[in-house]
């Protein structure tokens, strides 16, 4: 099995090397010694990190979330991040801007901004570096935009604040933006707000927002968790193109594809500690820490799926659903049995989300009816902090979760802290509230609670999208183990193609709001029907499904259809 | 003891006096207010002037006849007289004040009442007028003396209610520049003045240019505004701040006793345990009422000892000694009217029912900390083996409560020039019932007195009408009908730059002598 | 701070319930000669007008105190959060009726709207308490139909829709206590303010009846000496500061830990 | 939109029918004939009673009294005063320009000091915290009418700096605005202090940091919206708290104004300046009410979808 998952680490490593331009770096070839000591990428090269820190320490009164990373990021250089959910890679990032948070302690051996010290810097320096210098797209997409200003407003504070642009430019320049990290119909959308939007379109104008100055620096946590494969392709290609140009980029991944893509040099974390550190090639193409390797080893592939459809849970037919003249959901019909996964793919703003409210009755559809016992369904939120009560703790959202699905009083702690084993937290977060967790966190939170009641159904919106692929492997098959043997049954929205072709029977492809495509899972992602899907396959960054487009190298192993491995996490 | 003037007064400049109370309609004949009076006395000059020993002085008019049956007045008018607007003063004018007053339509609430059994009046000539009366009604020249009585000019009552509410027009030294209700009233001299009575300290126009009277309700604030010097006098220094204000070099207290009725208690003798006579002078003498008053008032207000104020024309000085505090006489006539029991709270019984005296006390009315009193007097009370109850009400029910006589006790106080104050308290026909307020709260029902009080009406000779007066004041003490507290003092603070504030009988003061040094 | 908000509290509780514990003599001790004394050793916070103590009076008036200013404030928070929570959940037409009949009762005087239930009800404490009540409680209405209507757009009420939890529970769990942050805070202050009202009201002879000791009352009964004897309105005026405080002090604490 | 506004409208109308009854019927419920109410102690003749009573139509049957009103009302007319001998409509008039100075003054005071106060010691330091919640405490907990007395001892008489009396010109307005803003002042503070501290928690306040917003900024800018529909909601009832406050300051700053005139009218039953007065507040509640229920809208997008 070990050997498989080399063996995909490799391809990725392939690609790594294929891809790199002429002019973009020469990187490439730096030494492999460096690994796993402090990095000290200065010594080897001309210019200056514009940022740098070595030795830093941050910690809360709950953890210690950082012990000791040291980074370096250089003009036209992109740093990648990856590693176990909660190992303090947003904590991190957020120091490199002075924002570590109020409870934060913060020690570091050195902390420079364009090679100047900032450990003693005033809160206005700071200020002038934030937005301007440095960017920083939230890991929190959903949640990061102030829920009643229009977006437009919140993409044209940078630009305002830094006075980067005349006044009465700003709106065009707003536009611009929005259009250059892919939202379609900027004008309309530049006016709405957050609610309005769909989780994929929040998370662009917060890009936008983030690269209006053209800052020197870009921190990305994990900025496509929330974008399909064409848009995110799109940012993909704007990052690299802004690098090219000599901005720097830190990035935050788990998803191993997309770092693949960017990244010249990865660190991976753990427990707040960096446990390796190299170039890219290094790092995916032979990893020395076990970590990583199980990180390398745990990319789902495509699953074989033998399950025995049973009666049916939900039955929609018809769904219409229009906001304010946009039709966000245009006749979708589908149907779902016990024990089996319906995936949900299409491109941002396609009206999943939509049609899963009006399938768990939170929207009233303007058309169509759906059938659907509600009390046995459940659901995994795109958005699992505002889903929350603010108020409430961990050990109260499970306990209140386990008291819908009956678990008596006194085995509810016991229940909770299994659940939490499931998804691979321990007992540590219980009286912890979830603005106080990390992105992966939050998710594995909310899978808990859906799990609690043992539902039949569970509805699925992006359950996994901010989860390293380890954990992400552990949770996936949980849901899988959990369905052959009760025979639950997912609907699964998501963008990760390959997770979604991982885990489901039938798929069902959205554009537009209108279903393209619809039928066995197999069937569609090996031989789409639908240009729409083809288009939707051939943008999966690493190229997995890429058959369109022949000027891309096809990765060997694409057919492959392998179990999921699980990650030798120790 | 008042400092000897400065010099001889100037003319000119300007007053302010700050009032605790406001009138809500400024014409004296229709208001239900006393301080109306105060508010259009410097403005109004009324035909006759009373002096502080009940003497009448001409005022407007020159002089006056009362026919022998006491039926029939006959006043010469003083000529050169005019009104502030112009319009001459004479018969005429004053026969229309006098119908305006008893008109129903003007609803008269004070002015009315004091006129009595007025007929009609008849102008005999443009300078001579006759009133009659349906009865001899002695207390008639003192009411015309009062600013209630003040004669208006007719153009200005001819304009009805409204306006005179807001605007009065007369004869006096002062006219009104506006009225503004819950702030004010400003004044400014009447030139043309040459009318004064004779009790004033001198002839002609005022001297002060002018005069303003701003209401300042709250006692701290208006006790503020006089030491802080941002005005030159205050009406009710409260008793408590006296001594401070004698303390203050620039600073000193006019004082002057009001006649009429004092601050009274009035057990109600027709139901209820003070029917008994011996209860209700037990309760009086029982309780130290003149040590209590003394220290609640910091020795600035007298303690009573009749119905009615020293400073009332008619007085008997006789009832002064006629009671004191007995504690032990007072514990004997309960056991003689049979409470003589007591229970474990140390009140008095009676066939197992407690002493029990049921107060309808309207603590938003009160003043002069009448309630520091009150409480005061239940504690002691309790001492005698009387357990006081005050009885919760607003403004609003105790009227009825005090019509229907479902009380015990209840307290108030009466001002009036008068000694005819007394036939308020005590005549038989002001015992209020359902349909009419009278004035006789303690429901004292005394043929003999109410004979009394009835001879005083048909007398004008003073002596007569005083000896009459003090056997009605002695056999209320005799009697225990009433229990008298204290004397209301007007205690006017001023500035000591101030000089000759006067007061008129009613223990209001007045400003036409008044002038401020230019210290 | 939360040690003396919580010491005092208990203080002020054992003077409600045991007022003889604490002082020696009783409130309505009245002394004319021993009026108007400053703080000392006999009287520890002076004497009033009537030569009674202060501190007897504060101990004793803690029960009828406490009863006004937090009887009425917690009638007022249940009926006005009930009928906010009915105009904010109950549909377009149950909010028309009960906004605009709360808007009803604003309009009318305090003084007025006191008389009216005086009327009806008697005079009596607890009736002024229902006077106080029936003023305040539109307030948190609307405050109570403004939040919610806030809130129950949240995701966590969605959430919670969906986790399957019942009408009553989403509305008492996760609405309320959400919509509850300034409901407290306004309720903690207001029971410094029904206090005062309590003892307006008394003024106006809708209240306990002298001599009871009653801190609003005591306290409006002090401006008359002000100038002369500080201490009358002073200390009463502490004990209503220092109950408003320790009250927030420990609710806020409280409302965190339910929370 | 325009039709809700509509039927608001319409329904506003029955609030203030409903206000009157309610006043009219507490006003007659309340022992006290009429009559004698007005006349109070004093001792009147027959006729002057029968006189009033004719004249104000107290001897009609109650709800002709009744109907009586609403049909004057109706038409514009208001009565004329028992107490004030003048149309009641001219005496509130007289009054209202006073009492709008000040309780505008004072709400204005009220909402910029306490957005100030709010913004400034929200999260900070728990010193800063306790010191101003303690000071709003006693600010909260100390009646009006003592606030007044002691601003007037300290900066009227002892220093001096502004009149004790009278509403003339600025100097005069600005104790009794103090006075009456306070205790409105300590509760929003309160309030907004406590919304704010939820709110920056929000991840996008971390947003507007990392783009370079300082932290007033993201408070001014962002945070303050987002407590602006409690506040919004207190600040309308304040204006109920204003007016009430207001009767204790007019009375001792010696100003004119409707605490005054209702404090005279309810207590001597001056029926149709009692009425005159409940229907002039009630219309300044639906006006209030409907700008608050706007404004809710305004602030919050999410609302404006609302059932
Ligand atoms: N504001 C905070 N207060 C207390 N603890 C925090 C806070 N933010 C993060 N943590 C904790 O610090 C640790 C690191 O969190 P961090 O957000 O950096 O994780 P991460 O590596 O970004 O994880 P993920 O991939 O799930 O987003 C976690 O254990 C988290 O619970
Ligand atoms: N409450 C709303 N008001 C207005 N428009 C809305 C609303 N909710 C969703 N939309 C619009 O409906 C469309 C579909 O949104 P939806 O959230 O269903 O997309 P999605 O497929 O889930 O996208 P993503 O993958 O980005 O989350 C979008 O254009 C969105 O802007
Ligand atoms: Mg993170
Ligand atoms: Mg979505």
């Amino acid at each position: 099995m070990g050997g498989d998952a080399l063996g995909r680490a490799r391809l990725l490593l392939g690609r790594l090397v294929d891809r790199r331009l002429p002019g973009c770096g020469d990187h490439a070839d730096r030494p492999v010694h460096h690994r796993r000591r402090t990095p000290s990428a200065a010594e080897d090269r001309v210019s200056t990190p514009v940022v740098e820190v070595t030795d830093l320490h941050v910690s809360f009164p709950a953890v210690d979330a950082v012990r000791g990373v040291s980074l370096a990021v250089h003009p036209g250089e992109c740093v990648a991040i990856v590693g176990e959910s909660g190992s303090g890679k947003s904590v991190t990032a957020r120091t490199l801007l002075g924002l570590s948070g109020e409870e934060a302690t913060v020690t570091a051996g050195r902390l420079a901004i364009d090679g100047v010290d900032a450990s003693r810097f005033s809160e206005r320096q700071w200020r002038s570096i934030r937005g301007r210098k440095i960017g920083y797209v939230l890991q929190d997409a959903l949640v990061s935009l102030d829920s009643l200003r229009p977006v437009g407003k919140e993409v044209a504070e940078t630009l305002k604040l830094h006075r980067a642009a005349p006044r009465h430019e700003i709106p065009g320049k707003v536009l611009d933006l929005l259009t250059e990290v892919g939202v379609p119909e900027p004008e309309v959308r530049a006016k709405q707000y957050p609610h309005e939007l769909s989780g994929g379109l929040r998370q662009r104008a917060l890009i936008a927002s983030a690269i209006a100055c053209g800052p020197r620096l870009l921190i990305a946590d994990e900025p496509t968790t929330a974008l399909d494969v064409t848009v995110q392709a799109q940012i993909l290609r704007l990052l690299a193109e802004r690098k090219r140009a000599g901005q720097a980029l830190l990035l935050i991944s788990h998803d191993l594809a997309v770092v693949a893509e960017l990244a010249d040099r990865i660190l991976v974390m753990k427990d707040g500690v960096v446990v390796e550190d190299g170039t890219a090639v290094q790092v995916l193409g032979a990893p020395e820490h076990p970590y990583t390797k199980s990180l390398l080893a745990a990319i789902p592939g495509p699953g074989f799926r033998n399950t025995v459809p049973g009666d049916v849970v939900i039955r929609a037919e018809g769904l219409v659903k229009t906001f304010k003249g946009r039709t966000a959901v245009d006749g979708v019909s589908f149907e779902l049995r016990a024990g089996q996964t319906l995936g949900v793919v299409g491109e941002s703003g396609s009206g999943k989300t939509t049609t899963a409210r009006l399938v768990l009755g939170l929207l009233r559809p303007d058309r169509g009816t759906v059938e659907v016992d509600r009390r046995q369904t459940q659901v995994i939120y795109q958005d699992p902090l505002s889903s929350f009560d603010p108020r409430f703790s961990v050990r109260r959202i499970l306990d209140e979760a386990l008291e819908v699905g009956g678990t008596p009083r006194r085995e509810r702690v016991k229940r909770s802290i299994e659940l939490l084993e499931q998804v691979g937290l321990d007992d540590g977060v219980l009286d912890r509230r979830p603005l106080k967790l990390s992105g992966g966190q939050r998710q594995r939170v909310a899978i808990a609670r859906a799990l609690a009641p043992r539902p039949r159904v569970i509805v699925c919106d992006e359950p996994v999208s901010a989860l390293d692929v380890s954990i992400q492997a552990q949770v996936l098959d949980l849901l899988t183990g959990l369905q052959a043997e009760l025979g639950v049954a997912y609907l699964f929205i998501s963008h990760h193609l390959g997770v979604v072709h991982h885990v489901s029977d039938h798929v069902l492809v959205l554009k537009d709001g209108r279903a393209v495509e619809s039928g066995d899972a197999h069937q569609i992602f090996t031989a789409p029907a639908d240009p729409y899907t083809q288009e939707l396959l051939a943008a999966v960054p690493g190229g997995h499904y890429d058959q369109a487009d022949p000027s891309r190298r096809a990765l060997p192993g694409r057919e492959q259809h392998h179990r999921l491995v699980r990650p030798q996490v120790g | 003891p008042q400092e000897e003037p400065a010099g001889s007064p100037a003319k000119g400049g300007s007053l302010v006096f700050g009032v605790n109370t406001e009138p809500l309609n400024l014409d004296p004949h229709a208001s239900p207010q006393d301080v109306t009076g105060l508010f259009t006395r410097p403005v109004l000059d009324s035909l006759v002037a009373l002096d502080d020993k009940g003497d009448i002085h001409p005022w407007l008019a020159s002089s006056w006849e009362i026919s022998d049956d006491g039926l029939t007045y006959t006043f010469k008018l003083r000529t050169g007289v005019k009104f502030s607007d112009g319009t001459p003063f004479d018969a005429a004018a004053v026969k229309t004040n006098l119908d305006h007053i008893v008109d129903p339509a003007t609803k008269s609430q004070l002015a009315a009442a004091a006129f009595g059994p007025y007929e009609k009046s008849t102008v005999v000539d443009p300078q001579t007028i006759e009133v009659k009366f349906k009865e001899a009604y002695s207390p008639f020249l003192a009411a015309l003396a009062t600013a209630y009585f003040g004669i208006q000019s007719p153009k200005q009552l001819a304009l009805g209610p409204e306006a005179l509410a807001k605007k009065v027009v007369g004869t006096g030294p002062f006219v009104i520049d506006a009225f503004v209700p819950h702030q004010g009233i400003t004044y400014h001299r009447n030139p043309d003045y040459d009318w004064a009575p004779a009790i004033a300290k001198h002839t002609g126009p005022a001297y002060l240019e002018r005069l303003e009277f701003k209401v300042i309700v709250e006692d701290a604030v208006r006790l503020g505004a006089l030491t802080s010097g941002q005005i030159d006098a205050i009406a009710g220094v409260p008793p408590v701040n006296v001594k401070q204000v004698e303390a203050n070099p620039k600073l000193t207290i006019i004082r002057k006793q009001a006649p009429g009725g004092n601050y009274n208690y009035y057990p109600n003798n027709e139901k209820g345990v003070f029917t008994d006579q011996k209860v209700r002078q037990a309760f009086r003498d029982g309780i130290d009422f003149a040590t209590v008053v003394d220290k609640l008032y910091f020795g600035a207000f007298d303690p009573a000892f009749s119905a009615i104020s020293p400073a009332t024309a008619g007085y008997d000085k006789a009832t002064e000694t006629q009671w004191k505090y007995d504690p032990e006489g007072a514990a004997r006539l309960l056991d003689e009217a049979d409470w003589s029991a007591k229970d474990a709270e140390g009140y008095r019984t009676k066939d197992g029912q407690r002493l029990t005296v049921r107060w309808p006390f309207l603590k938003a009315l009160a003043r002069e900390q009448r309630g520091t009193l009150a409480e005061q007097v239940q504690a002691e009370a309790k001492k005698a083996g009387f357990d006081i109850q005050f009885v919760d009400v607003t403004p609003n029910d105790f009227t009825p409560k005090a019509l229907a006589g479902d009380y015990d006790l209840i307290d108030f106080s009466w001002q009036r020039a008068d000694g005819d104050a007394l036939r308020n308290l005590f005549a038989i026909s002001n015992i209020p019932n359902p349909n009419f307020f009278g004035q006789n709260l303690a429901r004292w029902n005394d043929p003999e007195v109410d004979g009394w009080l009835t001879d005083a009406l048909r007398t004008t000779d003073l002596a007569e009408r005083a000896a009459l007066y003090a056997k009605v004041q002695q056999k209320a003490n005799a009697d225990a009908s009433i229990v008298p507290v204290y004397v209301f003092t007007y205690l006017l603070g001023a500035s000591k730059n101030v000089q000759d504030i006067t007061f008129e009988p009613q223990a209001f003061p007045t400003f036409y002598d008044a002038w401020v040094s230019k210290a | 701070m939360r040690i003396f908000a919580v010491a005092f509290l208990a203080l002020i509780t054992l003077a409600a319930i045991a007022p003889g514990l604490l002082t020696g003599s009783t409130p309505d001790a009245a002394d004319a000669l021993a009026a108007l004394q400053g703080p000392s050793a006999d009287h520890l916070l002076g004497t009033d007008a009537n030569g009674r103590d202060v501190f007897t009076r504060i101990v004793y008036g803690a029960a009828p105190s406490l009863l006004a200013g937090l009887g009425a404030t917690a009638l007022a928070v249940v009926v006005g959060t009930a009928l906010g929570l009915l105009a904010a959940l109950g549909g377009r037409v149950v909010d028309e009726i009960v906004m605009r009949l709360v808007e009803i009762v604003l309009s009318l005087p305090t003084l007025l709207l006191a008389l009216l239930v005086i009327t009806v009800t008697g005079p009596g404490t607890v009736n002024v308490i229902f006077a106080i009540a029936l003023y305040t409680a539109p307030s948190y209405a609307r405050l109570v139909r403004a939040q919610t209507m806030v809130i129950r757009k949240a995701g966590f009420v969605e959430a919670a829709v969906s986790l399957g939890l019942s009408r009553g529970r989403i509305v008492t769990r996760h609405v309320l206590p959400n919509a509850f942050e300034p409901l407290v805070v306004l309720a903690t202050i207001e029971v410094g303010t029904a206090l005062v009202a309590a003892a307006s009201l008394s003024y106006l002879g809708l209240g306990p009846q002298p001599p009871a000791p009653e801190w609003g009352a005591m306290l409006s009964a002090g401006r008359d000496y002000f100038s002369v004897a500080w201490w009358i309105a002073v200390f009463p005026g502490v004990a209503i500061t220092l109950t408003v405080l320790s009250i927030t002090v420990v609710g806020r604490r409280l409302q965190r830990r339910i929370a | 939109m325009i039709r809700r506004i509509l039927t608001r409208l319409s329904t506003s109308i029955l609030v203030l029918w409903g206000a009157v009854t309610v006043s009219f019927t507490a006003l007659h419920l309340t022992p006290g004939n009429v009559v004698d109410v007005l006349i109070g102690s004093n001792i009147v003749t027959p006729e002057v009673r029968a006189q009033i009573i004719a004249d104000y139509g107290l001897d009609e049957p109650l709800f002709v009294q009744y109907a009586t009103y609403l049909g004057r009302v109706l038409r514009g007319d208001l009565g004329r005063s028992y107490q004030l001998h003048e149309p009641v409509a001219s005496a509130i008039g007289a009054q209202l320009g006073p009492s709008l100075q000040l309780a505008g003054a004072s709400l204005l005071v009220a909402i910029v000091v306490s957005t100030t106060l709010a913004i400034l010691t929200a999260r900070r330091r728990p010193w800063i915290r306790g010191l101003s919640s303690g000071l709003e405490l006693i600010g909260v907990s100390i009646p009006t009418f003592w606030t007044a007395i002691l601003l007037l001892t300290i900066f009227s008489f002892q220093l001096g700096w502004f009149p004790a009396v009278g509403a003339d010109g600025f100097a005069a307005l600005v104790l009794p605005v103090i006075a009456v803003a306070l205790p409105i002042t300590t509760m929003l503070t309160q309030m907004m202090r406590e919304g704010l501290e939820l709110t920056l928690e929000q991840p996008f306040v971390l947003t507007a940091r990392t783009r370079g917003m300082s932290d007033l900024g993201v408070r001014l800018r962002h945070a303050l919206r987002h407590v602006l529909v409690p506040t919004v909601t207190l600040i309308g009832w304040l204006v109920g708290l204003t007016v009430g406050a207001m009767v204790a300051v007019e009375q001792i700053f010696s100003r004119q104004g409707i605490g005054q005139l209702t404090l005279t009218a309810v207590g001597g039953k001056d029926l149709p300046v009692v009425m005159g007065v409940v229907l002039l507040t009630a219309v300044l509640y639906v006006v209030v009410n409907i700008v608050i229920d706007l404004l809710y809208l305004l602030i919050d997008p999410r609302l404006r979808g609302a059932t």
